[in-house]
């Protein structure tokens, strides 16, 4: 398996004091900087002293076996939970005291692990409501149609076509989300968090229920994305061919703590992480 | 059962099934021999889940038939498939999240007379010892490889003849992939008949003895596992390389 | 499966019928070919019009069940009839037409002002928890009417709470209501009101902060992600809608020379609410035409006596079945198909 | 002591919200509906327990058992009638067939026994024990209706938690189509849920009744909606939340009446529902929704 | 040729108020065969609507029975409605006579409206000066429906002049249509120590009310209005708990006279019940309708506009003696009639004064 084939040459180098961040991403400031974040579930340690710092074009992975936390992370680093330990900054930005929608604006952006599209509404409006803080337009020039309404309606049309684009959707535009293949299902969630103008984008599981055909394309359309908007993305999946395959660098969780971080080639050699997640198979294969 | 020896376990007959205006199957024929691994294959919403969800009587065919045991059983409702033989063991896993282990057991011997709830769950138990650990937990709580699990003890508890299973490995971590295939194996050594779909083609292929592949509502290519898995052509649409 | 195009031209059409439907009406009161009791029924129709399409808002467009609508229907009638009240007494503001005019707005604002301060609690719950606490708030607000008195002394309004010894002419009597209701309300009025909710209904839905009421609808948790302030846009649909149930309370109370508190009781909201699902949870139009309809339909049934509201009762039932039968459900979408042609029947199969 | 026989009064008419919210809530629980009809059904059970009673002359116990039948007969023909069909569509249309059905049980009734009010003969040949020198009246009918409410209750609760209808019940409520491949016969299972919903209206028809003497094709509405509010601010869906509801309710209505005003009794009861709810959003003993994401 | 007039009846026939409309068209229905079997050539032809107790359904019933051309009304029974249908009836001139809605609002500022019934003012204040005038009690509470205009009218007459008259009100508690529990009204009355309980309601909630006392043990004077008749004849009811009530009513079913008894019979007959009041006073309404249209000189086909007028005229000379005693009418609409107390003993009616 030729794993390294999406994967940008670069060498690791340490980042000050804490971790590691891809060379070209040195002379910026980090995308997201987490120390010791936890969160408790009425005494379960879902998260647990959780420290990572991403580069700014950064593509990391967050790996470990079901019900690690791993989506916990995430919920974190979006404020659908509150974490009771720890904090986080958004570049230099202290993120203590945002809501979901704070964050948002900040320029976090997520898919989720089921996916939650607006399944009544079509696709375009989908990706319009990801436009929801970049063109705006109040409820009054909304209902009394004023020019505001007209420009920001076609601009909003421009941007939401070409966004679609990416993944050659603009085709569907007027489609109802909910009547969507999976597969499309799962790419329009990742356009919706592009229009919101994310720094950072947290894709959750996108390849699940993909077969390996779409992981393929799906892997080149991640990359193109990062070089394209100059984002970071952190990634969740359990697919290793995706993980390993574009991957940077990599997270392993394990009951809520951190059991290994490195490159895919240090992840795939590591025997806690072969006993935790991968099994013997993966270990003889790779 | 002299006719089980020679005719199929399931025959699926040119089934079409809609929803609503959707034409989501288009005339799908199929066959599951008494003690086969059968995988279906094929992309997203290629209708495999359909087809399983027809054929447990979750839906109702618009055309064609099913037959089960040698007897015709398309419009039979689910609640009556259960009875005779057949377990569907759903997408998503479906368990009762507020009951705990045991209760969610309890229920999959529903169809079973009481005498014979104990012996079984022994025997899923034997299947999956981590279930027994977890016995009096609330299933909610488990995590996703449990709950996988557990679904999958649930459908066995009723002791079907036939055992469909809906995409086992979705979401599950490698190291869990891999012991729920072994389970399948197990499973299916210890006597019952398997129709599996996967989007885990690779893995569905080499725990099967046949299977089928779907494509937008109609099955487009079917036979022996071993040899769909040196196709080239499934190998470009399935497997990755 | 509504492209923004096809919704456009439904908004279109439906003014333009609305208009067309005026025009004839008009025509008929004047050259008075118009049944009498039609004739009396117009203005309560745009009335409960008007409420049917402002509670589609809150139960189609932003997705909460709310049992208590007829409470904001309350505060602007009652509100609406002070108003028209105090500016005769104590203005001598004799124009119906611009008195009116003021006391709808006023019923507005003041069911709007009620209405945010009911959303802040209402709207921090979820399903059949925020519908229980709208009926308990559409119970409140009745039984508070019933406790208050209000009479206009010259300039000066003067209330009271459980006590009706109020200087000059009382304008709300406490449980025996408002009486001696100058009557006001006209049909024309009727109908701009009814323009008006749905050029603020259907702009709104096709505008961005419509869309953001939606998507909290169909994902709340998705919706925040997006950086929608959901509690904002559920506010603005709930507001929004009680100032037009407010408007519509005006209306409705000044086409009737009494009105007591207690006719905004939980039925009258349940009524509205069977208006709404019955003309398509989010489908405006529909509320237009099955609040119309709901309202004529009794009427028509006198010759049945004794029988009608047992026949109502019988038709309401079978329509909800008929109307959620999947056969016809599917009957009607091939035929609808087949009307439209090709191009549907392509998206159907895609 | 004015405290005491409040608090009893309070006692006594909560426990009829209870015993009417218990059927709401199994009913809810089970087939998530509002069946909005309930307090109809009730209505109908306390016009068989009048007739048999006072035109039929049959001895109580068979008064009660008539309705019961009746109720549950009535109960299973609506559920099969106006609600089966509907298991597929949106829960407000559901909602709002209940509401028509409840319309039809009033006109009907209305048509069969007429608007004349009717006072409900007394069933129960106890006398009110007086304690504190005659200065405090607990009636036999406040007594039997908590004994009632206890009994149900605890016969619900185990029904569920123990038999195989009961747990079939509870699959139903969770997942109807995983219910379906366990081999639970859904529609069945909804249909039983009826009739016991049903056949306890009838329990609490005689009970309210019994209490509250006064019979109308309207009776049940207004007790329909005090005990729907009573199971959700018990957390609608529990049963012993049923029970603490409709008791904490009835007392905080007397209270209200007796100790702030009677002519804002129902806005204190629903104000306090208001600020309950807001502190707990799911009921007293609801289980907290949360959705995993 | 016979003389036909059309009189239409509106009033609530179904819904929670089903009670009152029921009654007033049954009286109505009973006077209108009477009049037009006795062939003295004239015949009435009664139109009925139901009004669900509802101002917007009361107008529709009203526009509605003007479509078939109805020349006059007889109602509607409730207050609230009657006000809404008398302002429409003022604008298009009908002739309106109400059995039973009292409040002084149905007939103000309208000279077309009628009222056969007191007025709650009248009601209210002659039960105070009873109450004083015969010693009834002392400490008086008051419990009323306060969802209720007709019952809140009388309500408020009677404290002002029971104020007047010095009399103490000790306890004044309320309760809506939708009241189901008593308990705390009585025992407020009983705690203040209240040795008379004026009643001014319905029947149906006072039969409650009397329920609730007897359970825990009170036992002071109830005296009721008009309202109140109808607490004998209701199904179920223990009459010996209405022992000693005292009542104003103009009506009692089981009064001796020809009239009452030929009346009280055919309705008996006809709908299985003893007759209330609200019957009653439908019964004198058509009575009085048919007088004042002979002295008005109504025709056959007349429009209801047209004999408007002269029904009005024709009112303030009418002088009649129905079941509820001897009427003549003011020019503002009231009637003048003699209320009498009476006392219930045995499970009958007795005047006061005997
Ligand atoms: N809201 C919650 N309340 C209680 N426990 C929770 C909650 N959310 C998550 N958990 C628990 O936290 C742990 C981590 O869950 P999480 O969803 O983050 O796992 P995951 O690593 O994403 O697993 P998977 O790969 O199966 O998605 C699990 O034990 C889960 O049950
Ligand atoms: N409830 C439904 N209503 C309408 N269309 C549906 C529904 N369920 C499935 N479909 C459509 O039917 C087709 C087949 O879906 P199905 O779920 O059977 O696919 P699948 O092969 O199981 O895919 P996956 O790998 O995603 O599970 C798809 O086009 C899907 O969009
Ligand atoms: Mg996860
Ligand atoms: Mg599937």
């Amino acid at each position: 398996m030729s794993e390294r084939k999406h994967r940008q040459q670069t060498q690791m180098v340490p980042y000050p004091s804490k971790s590691f961040v891809p060379e070209r991403d040195l002379g910026f400031m980090p995308v997201l900087e987490c120390s010791h974040l936890g969160i408790e579930f009425g005494g379960l340690k879902a998260v647990d002293d959780f420290s990572v710092v991403m580069g700014k074009t950064e593509i990391g992975g967050l790996i470990g076996p079901n019900g690690a936390g791993k989506t916990t992370v995430f919920n974190l680093l979006t404020k659908v939970y509150q974490p009771t330990h720890g904090t986080m900054m958004l570049e230099g930005r202290d993120m203590g005291n945002m809501t979901t929608v704070d964050v948002s604006k900040a320029g976090i952006a997520r898919t989720f692990q089921n996916i939650r599209l607006f399944n009544n509404m079509t696709v375009e409006e989908n990706v319009r409501i990801g436009l929801h803080n970049q063109i705006r337009c109040g409820m009054f020039s909304g209902i009394l149609r004023m020019p505001k309404y007209w420009k920001a309606e076609k601009e909003q049309h421009e941007k939401t076509l070409e966004l679609l684009n990416i993944f050659d959707m603009a085709g569907m535009a007027d489609e109802r989300a909910g009547s969507l293949p999976y597969g499309a299902q799962r790419r329009l969630e990742i356009v919706r968090a592009l229009a919101t103008n994310p720094k950072l984008l947290l894709l959750d599981e996108p390849a699940a229920g993909m077969n390996p055909h779409e992981t393929e394309e799906l892997m080149e359309n991640i990359t193109k994305i990062r070089d394209q908007f100059r984002i970071a993305i952190l990634l969740i999946e359990h697919d290793m061919s995706l993980v390993m395959g574009i991957c940077e660098d990599i997270c392993v969780l394990n009951f809520g703590k951190i059991i290994a971080k490195g490159t895919p080639e240090e992840i795939q050699a590591n025997p806690a992480v072969i006993e935790a997640y991968l099994g013997k198979r993966k270990e003889a294969e790779a | 059962m002299s006719e089980a020896a020679n005719l199929p376990l399931l025959k699926v007959n040119d089934i079409h099934v809609y929803y609503g205006a959707i034409h989501a199957i288009k005339g799908i024929s199929l066959e599951v021999n008494e003690g086969e691994i059968v995988t279906l294959i094929g992309a997203n919403g290629a209708g495999k889940s359909t087809t399983l969800n027809t054929i447990a009587g979750l839906l109702k065919p618009r055309q064609g038939s099913i037959a089960f045991a040698g007897m015709p059983v398309d419009g039979t409702a689910a609640s009556k498939m259960v009875y005779k033989g057949l377990s569907l063991c759903p997408e998503g896993r479906r368990i009762f999240q507020q009951m705990t282990v045991r209760e969610n057991l309890e229920m999959g011997a529903f169809s079973r007379p009481n005498e014979e709830v104990e012996a079984s769950m022994e025997r899923v138990y034997g299947f999956f010892p981590r279930l027994k650990e977890r016995e009096k937990q609330v299933a909610g709580t488990l995590s996703g490889g449990e709950q996988q699990m557990l679904a999958m003890g649930r459908a066995l508890m009723s002791k079907p003849r036939l055992m469909m299973l809906d995409e086992p490995s979705m979401g599950l971590a490698p190291i869990l992939v891999e012991q729920i295939f072994n389970i399948i194996r197990g499973m299916n050594e210890a006597g019952t008949t398997i129709l599996l779909v996967e989007q885990n083609a690779q893995m569905a292929l080499s725990v099967a003895n046949r299977a089928y592949v779907m494509e937008t509502g109609r099955i487009t290519m079917e036979g022996d596992a071993d040899r769909l898995m040196h196709d080239d052509n499934v190998r470009k649409a399935y497997l990755g390389s | 499966m509504k492209t923004k195009k096809s919704r456009m031209i439904t908004s279109l059409v439906t003014y333009a019928v609305l208009i067309l439907l005026f025009v004839i009406l008009t025509v008929m009161i004047n050259n008075k070919t118009i049944s009498r009791t039609l004739k009396g029924q117009l203005i309560p129709i745009c009335s409960w019009i008007v409420m049917a399409v402002s509670l589609n808002l809150v139960v189609g467009i932003s997705g909460e069940l709310s049992l208590g609508h007829a409470g904001f229907m309350s505060i602007g009638a009652f509100s609406g009839i002070i108003t028209s009240g105090w500016l005769l007494n104590g203005f001598q503001m004799e124009d119906p037409a611009l008195r009116l005019l003021i006391a709808i707005a006023a019923g507005g604002v003041i069911a709007g002002v009620a209405g945010a301060l009911i959303g802040i609690p209402v709207l921090r719950l979820r399903g059949d928890y925020l519908a229980i606490v709208t009926l308990a708030f559409g119970e409140i607000i009745k039984n508070v009417m019933n406790c208050v008195y209000v009479s206009a002394e010259g300039r000066s309004l003067h209330w009271g709470f459980l006590n009706g010894d109020l200087p000059g002419t009382l304008l709300l009597n406490g449980p025996m209501g408002a009486v001696k209701v100058k009557t006001i309300a006209t049909f024309t009025a009727g109908f701009i009101l009814v323009m008006f909710s749905l050029v603020v209904v259907l702009n709104l839905v096709n505008s961005r902060s419509g869309r953001a009421i939606m998507a909290a609808r169909d994902n709340r948790i998705a919706a925040e992600a997006m950086g929608i302030n959901i509690t904002k846009y559920k506010m603005m649909a709930f507001v929004t809608a009680a100032v037009m149930a407010g408007m519509a309370g005006a209306l409705y109370g000044l086409s009737m020379a009494t009105l007591l508190p207690t006719k905004f009781s939980f039925n009258e909201s349940i009524n509205v609410l069977v208006f709404v699902v019955l003309g398509g949870i989010g489908n405006i139009p529909g509320s237009v035409v099955s609040a119309a309809a709901l309202t004529i339909l009794p009427e028509r049934l006198r010759f049945l006596q004794n029988y009608r509201m047992l026949a109502y009762a019988v038709l309401l039932i079978l329509v909800m079945l008929l109307s959620n039968n999947p056969l016809l459900k599917s009957l009607w979408r091939n035929l609808f198909s087949g009307i439209r042609g090709k191009r549907k029947e392509e998206e159907m199969r895609a | 002591m004015v405290f005491l026989s409040n608090l009893v009064n309070g006692i006594s008419l909560g426990s009829i919200y209870a015993i009417i919210a218990l059927g709401y809530t199994m009913v809810y629980g089970i087939a998530k509906m509002l069946n909005f009809a309930h307090g109809d059904v009730i209505m109908v059970g306390a016009y068989i327990v009048f007739c048999a009673a006072q035109y039929w002359n049959l001895p109580p116990v068979l008064c009660v058992i008539a309705a019961m039948l009746v109720c549950t007969l009535l109960g299973i023909t609506i559920e099969k009638l106006a609600y089966k069909p509907l298991r597929q569509a949106t829960g407000l249309a559901v909602l709002i067939t209940a509401i028509g059905m409840s319309y039809l049980l009033q006109n009907t009734a209305l048509l069969i026994w007429g608007a004349n009010p009717k006072v409900f003969p007394s069933l129960f040949a106890l006398d009110t024990i007086w304690l504190f020198n005659g200065q405090l009246a607990i009636k036999p009918e406040t007594l039997i209706t908590i004994a009632a409410n206890i009994v149900i209750m605890t016969a619900l609760t185990l029904f569920i938690a123990k038999t195989k209808t009961g747990k079939a019940m509870r699959c139903v409520s969770e997942d109807r189509g995983a219910a379906e491949l366990m081999g639970i016969n859904v529609n069945r299972t909804i249909s039983v849920t009826f009739a016991i919903g049903s056949a306890l209206a009838a329990i609490a028809g005689l009970l309210l009744c019994s209490s509250y003497p006064q019979l109308m094709p309207t009776t049940g509405s207004m007790p329909g909606i005090k005990a729907f509010t009573a199971a959700v601010f018990g957390g609608i869906g529990s049963i012993p939340g049923a029970m603490l509801g409709g008791v904490l309710l009835g007392v905080i209505e007397i209270f209200g009446k007796a100790y702030i005003s009677t002519e804002l009794g129902d806005a204190i009861v629903f104000a306090v529902l208001i600020i309950v709810l807001l502190v707990r959003p799911t009921g007293l003993l609801g289980k907290p929704i949360r959705e995993k994401v | 040729e016979d003389l036909v007039l059309k009189i239409a009846h509106i009033g609530p026939q179904t819904g929670g108020a089903a009670v009152y409309g029921l009654a007033t068209y049954r009286g109505a229905k009973i006077a209108a065969d009477e009049i037009s079997d006795a062939d003295n050539g004239i015949k009435v032809e009664l139109l009925n609507e139901d009004d669900t107790h509802d101002a917007e359904k009361a107008v529709n019933a009203y526009n509605n029975v003007m479509e078939q051309g109805a020349q006059m009304i007889v109602g509607t029974t409730t207050t609230a409605p009657c006000i809404a249908v008398g302002a429409k009836a003022f604008e298009e001139r009908v002739f309106m006579l109400t059995p039973s809605a009292s409040s002084t609002d149905v007939t103000a500022d309208k000279d077309n409206v009628y009222q056969l019934c007191f007025t709650d003012p009248n009601q209210g204040s002659a039960s105070a000066a009873v109450i004083n005038e015969k010693k009834l009690g002392t400490k008086i509470a008051v419990i009323y429906n306060n969802a209720d205009a007709y019952s809140t009218g009388i309500y408020q007459t009677f404290k002002t002049k029971a104020e007047d008259l010095g009399l103490e009100i000790v306890s004044t508690t309320t309760f809506t249509d939708e009241t189901t529990d008593f308990s705390v009204q009585v025992a407020d009355a009983k705690d203040k120590g209240a040795d008379l309980v004026f009643l001014p309601i319905y029947y149906t909630p006072a039969s409650q009310i009397l329920i609730a006392s007897s359970s825990i043990g009170y036992t002071p004077t109830f005296f009721g209005v008009d309202g109140m008749d109808g607490i004998l004849t209701l199904e179920g009811f223990d009459t010996s708990l209405a022992e000693g009530v005292m009542l104003l009513t103009p009506f009692v079913a089981d009064a001796k006279d020809e009239l009452t008894v030929n009346f009280v019979a055919k309705y008996q007959e006809q709908y299985k019940e003893v007759p209330n009041q609200f019957a009653a006073d439908a019964y004198d309404c058509i009575y009085a309708m048919v007088e004042a249209a002979k002295i008005a000189g109504v025709q056959t086909g007349d429009a209801a506009e047209d004999i408007c007028d002269n029904m009005i005229a024709a009112m303030q000379q009418l002088k009649i003696t129905g079941l509820t005693g001897a009427m003549t009418w003011s020019a503002n609409g009231e009637v003048d009639k003699v209320p009498t107390a009476m006392i219930i003993k045995d499970g009958k009616y007795v005047g006061l004064d005997n």
